[in-house]
């Protein structure tokens, strides 16, 4: 049998009423990874969250006024991989100087990036003149 | 964010009817929860048991609400949290932040 | 605001078991649609119905077994239009040739189309070199 | 496709465990009815409580069941039918090919 390859590609308006929409879809298809030993019902959640936060980013950070309100999201499955690109139109950032939550100090922002970190095996961020794109690895 | 709120055992219980906090309505919450902390000083109980999932801005607004309570000498408590939802504060140690409890009976308990 | 447009493109294997993938997308935009006036339930499950039969189609009758084993699925949503495409690279059949099932004389075949004649309000199905696609359209 | 089978008032019933019937387990709920029926006389029962979602190839499954069944002058009924999923059986007008009953007592009671 050939590796199985599902691929998803979802464009949506910079709403965040759609973040439940790109969630769900990364919820089914973690169910659907057959190759995956570890507890899939944790990793349903992980890419919902992992989609939420990553959208939500875009939508918060990186509202580009002038070009197309859209969001684009790709999600790619190989047999042992599972690749997340949220692309946006903003002035980027650097994903390195993030610093990770003081956790002593706790405050209301700042976790979406330590919850996409934590929870996946890779997390890249490049800008490019036609767009920046956030890339996510998790190994199956 | 739709949400019942009552009043037990000089408690404000506030129970979230969502099955999802995200920065769709995370937003919604905080300003309910600012404006219960700034209504009185009775504890505020948060009911948590039909959340199946929460985002990182749905564990900002708690814990806006949190600090603002400890800012007024009121409390925030949060019960019924079902487990994946658990694991989000474990993970970002805000378990150790919150006051949790398993059922709202605990919860009041411990207020008396 | 402008018109809100969601796009959803999904690439499977020719296998069965990723009709639940694909049905439970089409529940989950039925959810989003906000034009709707109509009985949004009822749209969540023919939009999982439609992608289903549409899709197993795909799989049972179009099997090109030289090209890639994948079916491609297109959903497009504009303010007042929602589109489905299935693509196939089988050898095609005559959409105006399918007869309506019989009532009195009930079969195991021959539902799937008839269900998405019924529910959607147009369907055709093109054959190009390139590939075969069946488009159905849903007035929202 | 996961099921229940018991023997109940001299029926057999057949409750089916999966939310959703379609062209990826309705082969092997034809074949447990073709094997039901094969077995022996008694009315077999299905009970669609937990099925949330039908299509046109779960429909026909149970179609083949309900004719091999009358070919062996047996029966086949459907009970607990969610209403979504009971449009389906409508517009194709299965709705008057198949004993439907709302609940497994009234279909034990027609057996009586
Ligand atoms: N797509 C993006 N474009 C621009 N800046 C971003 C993007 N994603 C994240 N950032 C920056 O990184 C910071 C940390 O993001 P995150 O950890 O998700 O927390 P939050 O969004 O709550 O601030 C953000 O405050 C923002 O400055
Ligand atoms: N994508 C397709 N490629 C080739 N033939 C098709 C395709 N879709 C449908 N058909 C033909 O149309 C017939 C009717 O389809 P349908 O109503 O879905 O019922 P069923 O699949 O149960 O036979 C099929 O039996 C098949 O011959």
């Amino acid at each position: 049998m050939s590796p199985a390859i599902i691929q998803v590609d979802v464009i949506i308006p910079t709403q965040t009423r759609y973040l439940d929409l790109i969630g769900s879809i990364g919820e089914h298809i973690a169910k659907e990874v057959d190759s995956y030993a570890g507890d899939r019902e944790a990793l349903a959640y992980h890419l919902n969250l992992v989609l939420t936060e990553a959208t939500a980013n875009a939508i918060k950070h990186a509202h580009d006024k002038e070009a197309k309100d859209t969001v684009r999201i790709c999600i790619h499955i190989e047999e042992k991989q599972l690749t997340i690109k949220v692309y946006d139109h903003g002035q980027g950032f650097d994903l390195e100087a993030v610093a990770k939550p003081d956790f002593d100090h706790p405050k209301e922002n700042g976790m979406g990036l330590f919850f996409i970190k934590t929870l996946m095996d890779s997390v890249t961020y490049t800008q490019q003149a036609d767009g920046n794109v956030l890339e996510i690895i998790k190994y199956l | 964010m739709n949400f019942k709120l009552e009043k037990l055992n000089d408690c404000q219980v506030l129970t979230i009817q969502e099955e999802r906090i995200d920065a769709h309505n995370s937003a919604a919450l905080k300003t309910e929860l600012l404006q219960l902390v700034e209504q009185g000083d009775e504890p505020i109980i948060v009911q948590l048991e039909q959340v199946r999932f929460i985002d990182s801005s749905g564990l900002g607004a708690l814990l806006s609400g949190h600090k603002q309570a400890l800012v007024k000498s009121g409390k925030l408590l949060l019960v019924n949290i079902q487990q994946p939802v658990l694991s989000m504060f474990e993970i970002t140690r805000l378990n150790r932040v919150f006051e949790i409890y398993g059922t709202i009976n605990e919860a009041f308990a411990a207020q008396s």
